[in-house]
């Protein structure tokens, strides 16, 4: 073990061992679970913190344990795992507060608040992984702690949701399994590397390889809700808000797309990857994604279905950066693995308000309700320009290295793409503006605000907050330790010569 | 452990003799039988600690009973493979027996404790012999022992599948014993030993052999012999399902293993291999077709025990797999040895959350269950952690076993066998999760509860955590595993 | 080996295989029954023509004639519990599909057979060598007390374990049958000092010729059997401990022999040869009573009457 | 042929036999007498194919039929129990051939 990895499993326990208490709290102790459940979020923040100024500062963080022969446990903190370790540790803070507000009174929440905490470890995990057995392993429990949570609410609805939420993931898991132990059994290692470890391989064994690589990428493609492998996503969201935000921005679809990362780049190497001939064709399924979400979205009137087939497109930003598999999309593809969760967070957050507070589930039912919660739909509004690429807001940043990336390494096709998904991200989501802020309120308007405020504080701050977030990341895009800035020093590692 | 800790002792007759007394004292006196009872099994556990320090210094111990040695006489043995097996016995002999000490009441408790007795002292002899018809004595005392715990509880259902299971048992004792018969005639002995070097290729032992395999197939319910199977352990009282699960077809499962790589692989080197692809194809419809049937089950119970005909059929995939040289792949066994304790402690779990459920409600149909995850939380913890073992999904033991059965697979490119356990694994998660998803939702109808005693909550999540640390130290027990199967496992990198 | 003498033993031989198959197949339960006890008489012929006496002993007393005795006796039980399930010649519905399979095995079963009776192997010179230093002549029992005693201790714990299993299902309520007539009381009270003292002579003549404890414990149990039909029953206050501890005795004595040895240093069940004999006696002598008695209750098929419930 | 060698062929028969009579027999004590005739068929055979030889006959297999036949009567008699047990359940002697139904454990 070397010195300063305890840090690692710091970070891990930081989420897993208050989940793990909380499990056993009763139920109406709720200051000792919020504080339990706040003192976690905010030391693995102080953590992460730490692990990214040492690795800005070229330290390396790596923990080893012997799990099997030949096969060990690993755990490393790089840039790219740091990327995506910020992103949950810091969203699951605002996540929690909000979960807090929105739970507040309801029945079992200790059981939330534990499989919480455990699906926070289980996506860290995912993202510190330092071979791919690790990464199946936190993968796999990712799943299985993320199930309670979709079935959270006991429906029949909800069962079925799960039921199929599992239908797909485990299969995804499978695949995995079986493209992990393929990939073993040739190589004989399945360490993360900077370039990838099958380079040696692939006189002897490309059509093995090629096979591989889309095993692979269909088990984690499930995850990303790549299409077809989409199905999954839409249904779950029975699940209260808070489960769709940790769904859609902090753990479930992020390691999906984050594994997408970590196969093309550190086991494939992006050369190897195009060399195969793979790269090509993922892209033309992130393109394809893209499209098919942003159609679908179109026609949703469930808000949150709406926004869910959103997630479907805008996550294959991050496979199709990575596909194009340039220096500069490969910066948009994982921007965009930043800037999606603080948008897309925001939108359920609002989502979630408008359920809570004014019982609005349809966008059909929204006219108006921009007077009535101002603050809410502000945040709304501000997301979804970013969602559909609006200076200053993050996601423009995305988009546009996207295009630049594309057109530098000759897919040009690629910026129609973008600029077509654009189209229709505004035409799903402009209805949804223009209901809430010009349009009056049906019938007898909405709820009355309590006590003056549109709802409570802690359902209103962490929209408000990714809110900003998504525009600072946009505005200062070029401060250090900004999301741009530190993929564009993920850039430098994965690209050797890139600067 | 150093040597100084624990004295000399003759832990094998040791482990034998206490459980076969405490069986007879409390049958004796039956006010006693309950401390007896908890105190035996607790016992044996210390005893297998000595066993297994002494093992560990001296890789096989040989104890001639009688003081005459082989032939003559019988020899037990104990080393690396017996105390796998041997060790699953102690750590679900344990846990069933506190889980039943709250389960029975105490008019019933006094007939069980001599009963189980009798169960653990056969195991523990079964797995400690090195004679062939000594093995018989004791699978005959086994199979008594737990037919008679199957009926124990006296109703049509149990008193129907005990019926079932003691026709089937007695038939695999003496199909087994007539191959004996054949053995001993042609080499003299019955001893392991002596027969690997005397035992030589010709139809008699082919015949012998094969009617030993098919008895013990018989009564390890081997597809299609799992006709038994699922009537017998679904309706057998909680705790007792979980040793017959659990315990009680490793048991034959484990003179095959025994009989297999010590006696017919050697003789008959790559002849083998049809015997081997017969048993490998067998388990690999025991997998699909038990995975299926569980899927079907409208019953907790009756899921968990076609369950067990499935995961019977990944212990029988190490067969079609050999070395070049014709010999037991090592890496597939171990991968095997891995999965019979995963499977011992993960379904003993998941049938005494069963019968927490059972308790409960009243019923166990899967889908009048009624929000026990808010009501039995522990229970359900159990039931769910020991499913996630079954199902092969991380980071349990089942999972370690899956990768490491995967992996000696792929290595010979038998991708049938790796396609059916990743299949067998969905299904398995499938059937699981079928039952945990009702966990959740509320019955359509309210019924009564019955408050179930902690303990009976504690143990099943204990066995069920224990599944689950397996899966955490593969690293510590692997090379106990390596040590039982033989020399060093083949390499796992080319 | 003449020519008679073959003549009887494949007759004999043919005769087994035709009762087998009568006591299957005939549709009445009762006369399956009999002739299976015939059959078990023929199987003790055939094990005195294969000089095996021991056995031939065994298996009159218990083959042919305590399983008799079970079997009779379940069957008056049955009688009253469905009558109707008496006589019905019910098969499963699958009846001749596997007649052709099982032949077939059966021939290759035989051919395994033929293959190994030029050059059986054995262990008589093994036997033969260490007798003197068993503290026993007689070479079966030898084998049965102290080469292989250990099978013959779980042996013994496999009838305990029966009774038990037996016990813990309570068949059926203790039920006073009609005083049978005073000729079989009076019949009893000759036979049973005769069949005692038989038995006490196989258990002592075990040592050096036919005979030993099962044998012994069979023809006492016969004893208790016929005791019990003549309408006798054990005093109340015999039928709980007194009666436990007849039952347990035979084993928990062969394993508190098995423990002393043990905590002087030997090996499981190691004899020191000066008290090899004295030791196999005793065993015996507990083996037979305990073995008598258990055939006997089993036979009865439910926990004596006074037993205090459990 | 020996003598003994009829009585292994015998015993094979009778294995036949027995193994013939638990599969088409329906009633229970049917079955439990299948199961006595089978084991007697492996005695035979253990015993048969040792045969009288030149050095007499081997008592090994003759102890190790005579633990056989208690061991079958002690089954024997746990099977005639749960025969009677069941049959006052059930009302009928045979085991019930469909799969298992849904219904409380009792």
């Amino acid at each position: 073990m070397s010195p300063g990895s305890w840090i690692l499993l710091a970070v891990l326990a930081s989420s897993l061992l208050p989940g793990l208490v909380i499990f056993a709290i009763a139920e109406r102790r709720v200051a000792l679970r919020t504080g339990l459940n706040l003192l976690g979020a905010v030391s693995k923040l102080l953590l992460v913190g730490w692990m990214l100024w040492g690795v800005a500062h070229g330290h390396a963080f790596e923990l080893r344990l012997a799990l099997l022969p030949g096969l060990d446990f690993v755990l490393r903190a790089g840039p790219l795992a740091l990327l995506f370790v910020t992103l949950s540790s810091a969203l699951w803070l605002l996540t929690t507060l909000y979960a807090i507000g929105y739970l507040e009174g309801s029945p079992h929440r200790s059981r939330f608040f534990g499989f919480f905490s455990l699906c926070v470890t289980a996506s860290v995990g995912v993202a510190l992984a330092g071979n791919l057995l690790t990464f199946l392993l936190f993968y796999e429990l990712l799943t299985l702690s993320t199930y309670p949570l979709v079935v959270h609410r006991g429906t029949e609805a909800a069962r079925r949701a799960g039921q199929s939420y599992l239908a797909y993931t485990l299969t995804g898991g499978a695949l995995l399994l079986a493209g992990t132990l393929w990939l073993y059994s040739l190589a004989g290692t399945l360490e993360f590397t900077a370039t990838g470890f099958v380079h040696g391989l692939v006189d002897d064994h490309r059509g093995a390889l090629i096979l591989i690589f889309w095993l692979l990428i269909a088990g984690v493609g499930v995850k990303a809700a790549l299409v077809p492998l989409h199905g999954w996503l839409p249904q779950a969201m029975v699940a209260p808000a808070p489960v769709s935000a940790l769904l859609h921005a902090v753990a479930v679809v992020k390691a999906g797309a984050f594994g997408i990362v970590r196969i093309v780049y550190e086991v494939y190497g992006v050369e190897l990857a195009a060399d195969l001939g793979v790269a090509l064709p993922l892209a033309a399924l992130a393109a394809i994604t893209i499209l098919y979400g942003s159609l679908r979205a179109l026609y949703q009137d469930d808000l949150k279905r709406r926004l869910a087939f959103s997630t479907v497109s805008q996550v294959s930003y991050i496979a199709l950066g990575v596909a194009i598999a340039g220096p500069i999309a490969t910066i948009g593809g994982l921007v965009h693995l930043v800037h999606q969760g603080l948008m897309k967070i925001t939108l359920f957050f609002c989502a979630g308000n408008l359920a809570e507070t004014v019982h609005i589930h349809r966008i059909s039912e929204m006219d108006g309700v921009g007077r009535r919660m101002p603050w809410t739909m502000g945040a709304f509004t501000l997301a979804a320009f970013g969602m559909i690429g609006l200076p200053p807001v993050a996601g423009f940043v995305s988009k546009w290295y996207l295009g630049l990336g594309a057109m530098q390494a000759g897919q040009d096709w690629v910026v129609l793409v973008l600029a077509g998904s654009s189209l229709l991200n505004a035409a799903y989501f402009l209805p949804i503006l223009h209901r809430a802020w010009f349009r009056a309120p049906a019938g007898n308007g909405f709820a009355p605000a309590v006590g003056g405020r549109e709802t409570g504080w802690l359902l209103l701050w962490p929209p408000v907050i990714t809110a900003a977030m998504s525009l600072g990341a946009g505005l200062l895009a070029f401060i250090p330790f900004s999301p741009l800035e530190w993929v564009q020093f993920i850039a430098r590692q994965e690209f050797i010569g890139y600067d | 452990m150093s040597p100084v800790l624990l004295p000399d002792l003759p832990w094998e007759a040791l482990l034998i003799l206490l459980p076969l007394t405490g069986a007879a004292a409390g049958a004796l006196w039956p006010p006693a039988a309950r401390a007896i009872g908890l105190l035996t099994t607790a016992g044996g556990l210390l005893l297998l600690a000595g066993l297994g320090t002494a093992v560990a210094d001296a890789q096989t111990l040989r104890h001639a009973v009688g003081g005459w040695g082989a032939p003559l006489g019988i020899e037990l043995r104990a080393d690396a493979l017996s105390l796998v097996f041997l060790t699953a016995t102690a750590l679900v002999g344990l846990g069933v027996a506190v889980y039943a000490d709250s389960y029975f009441e105490r008019s019933q408790a006094r007939g069980f404790w001599p009963l189980w007795l009798f169960l653990l002292g056969a195991l523990n002899a079964l797995f400690l012999s090195a004679d062939l018809f000594n093995l018989y004595v004791t699978l005959e005392l086994m199979g008594l022992a737990a037919v008679a715990l199957t009926a124990f509880s006296g109703g049509r259902a149990a008193l129907s599948g005990a019926m079932r299971y003691l026709l089937a048992t007695l038939l695999g004792s003496l199909v087994y014993l007539l191959g004996v018969a054949l053995l001993y005639h042609a080499t003299g002995t019955l001893d392991f030993s002596l027969l690997t070097q005397r035992l030589e290729a010709g139809p008699a032992a082919r015949t012998a052999l094969g009617l030993m395999g098919a008895g013990l197939a018989l009564k390890t319910a081997l597809f299609p012999f799992h006709f038994w199977l699922p009537p017998a352990h679904s309706s057998a009282p909680a705790p007792v399902s979980a040793l017959l699960s659990a315990l009680v077809v490793k048991a034959s499962f484990y003179i095959l293993v025994r009989l297999w790589l010590e006696l017919f692989a050697p003789l008959s080197g790559l002849e083998g291999a049809g015997t081997g692809e017969v048993l490998g194809w067998l388990g690999m419809a025991a997998i699909l077709w038990g995975s299926w049937q569980a899927l079907r089950q409208p019953r907790v119970k009756l899921l968990v025990a076609y369950s067990t005909v499935a995961q019977i059929g990944y212990l029988f995939l190490a067969f079609p797999l050999l070395t070049a040289a014709g010999l037991p792949d090592p890496a597939a066994w171990r991968a095997v040895l891995w999965l019979v304790l995963a499977h011992a402690l993960a379904k003993a779990a998941m049938f005494l959350a069963a019968g927490n459920l059972l308790r409960f409600g009243g019923h166990d149909r899967i889908p009048d269950l009624d929000c026990v995850a808010q009501r039995l939380p522990l229970t359900v913890a159990a039931f769910a952690l020991a499913g996630i073992s079954i199902a092969g999904l991380p980071p349990t033991g089942g999972f370690i076993g899956k990768w490491l059965l995967l992996e000696a697979a792929l290595l010979q490119g038998r991708w049938d066998l790796v396609a059916v356990m990743l299949l067998g694994g969905l299904l398995a998660a499938g059937y699981v999760f079928k039952v945990v998803g009702h966990f959740f939702t509320p019955a359509a109808a309210g019924h009564a509860a019955r408050p179930v005693p902690a303990a009976m909550e504690w143990t099943a999540l204990t066995l069920a955590i224990l599944a689950l640390l397996l899966g955490l130290a593969p690293a510590w027990l692997l090379p106990w595993l390596d040590l039982a199967v033989g020399p060093g496992p083949a390499e796992a990198v080319p | 080996m003449s020519l008679l003498q073959t003549g009887i033993d494949a007759l004999l031989a043919l005769g087994l295989v035709w009762l087998a198959w009568r006591a299957l197949a005939c549709p009445d339960l009762f006369r399956g029954i009999v002739l299976f006890i015939a059959f078990g008489l023929l199987m003790a012929l055939a094990w005195v023509r294969l000089e095996a006496p021991d056995v031939a002993l065994a298996e009159a007393a218990i083959g042919a004639g305590l399983t008799g005795a079970l079997l009779l006796a379940a069957l008056a039980r049955l009688n009253r519990i469905a009558p109707a399930g008496t006589r019905a010649d019910t098969r499963e519905a699958w009846r001749n599909a596997p007649a052709l399979l099982l032949v077939l095995a059966g021939a290759g079963l035989g051919l395994a057979v033929l293959s190994l009776l030029p050059e059986p192997a054995g262990l008589q010179a093994q036997v033969a060598a260490e007798l003197g230093r068993s503290g026993v002549s007689n070479p079966v029992t030898a084998v049965l007390l102290n080469f292989r005693g250990y099978d013959t201790l779980l042996e013994v714990l496999v009838l305990l374990l029966a009774l038990l299993a037996a016990w813990s299902l309570e068949a059926e309520p203790p039920r006073r049958e009609a005083a049978p007539g005073p000729v079989l009381d009076l019949l009893l009270r000759l036979l049973l000092p005769v069949l005692v003292l038989a038995a006490a002579y196989l258990l002592w003549a075990g040592a050096h010729a036919p005979g030993g404890a099962f044998q012994a414990g069979a023809v006492l149990g016969a004893a208790g059997v016929l005791a019990l039909l003549a309408g006798w029953r054990l005093q109340p206050h015999l039928t709980g401990l007194p009666l436990r501890l007849a039952i347990v005795i035979g084993p928990g004595g062969f394993l508190l022999v098995a423990w002393a040895l043990l905590l002087t240093g030997r090996p499981l069940l190691e004899y020191p040869p000066a008290l090899a004999g004295a030791l196999i006696l005793l065993i015996e002598t507990l083996a037979t009573l305990s073995i008598a008695a258990t055939l006997a209750v089993l036979f009865q098929g439910s926990r004596p009457a006074a037993e205090p419930p459990a | 042929m020996s003598a003994a060698g009829f009585y292994a062929l015998a015993g094979v028969a009778l294995v036949v036999l027995g193994l013939y009579g638990l599969a088409v027999q329906a009633h229970l004590l049917r079955k439990l007498l299948a199961v006595n005739i089978l084991g007697s068929g492996v005695f035979l055979v253990l015993v048969g194919l040792g045969g009288p030889a030149d050095a007499g006959p081997d008592p090994v297999p003759h102890a190790m039929v005579i633990t056989g036949i208690v061991v079958a009567v002690s089954a024997t008699a746990l099977g005639l129990v749960l025969m009677l047990k069941l049959t006052t359940t059930s009302g009928r002697p045979t085991l019930e051939d469909d799969a298992p139904r849904e219904g409380p454990e009792a």
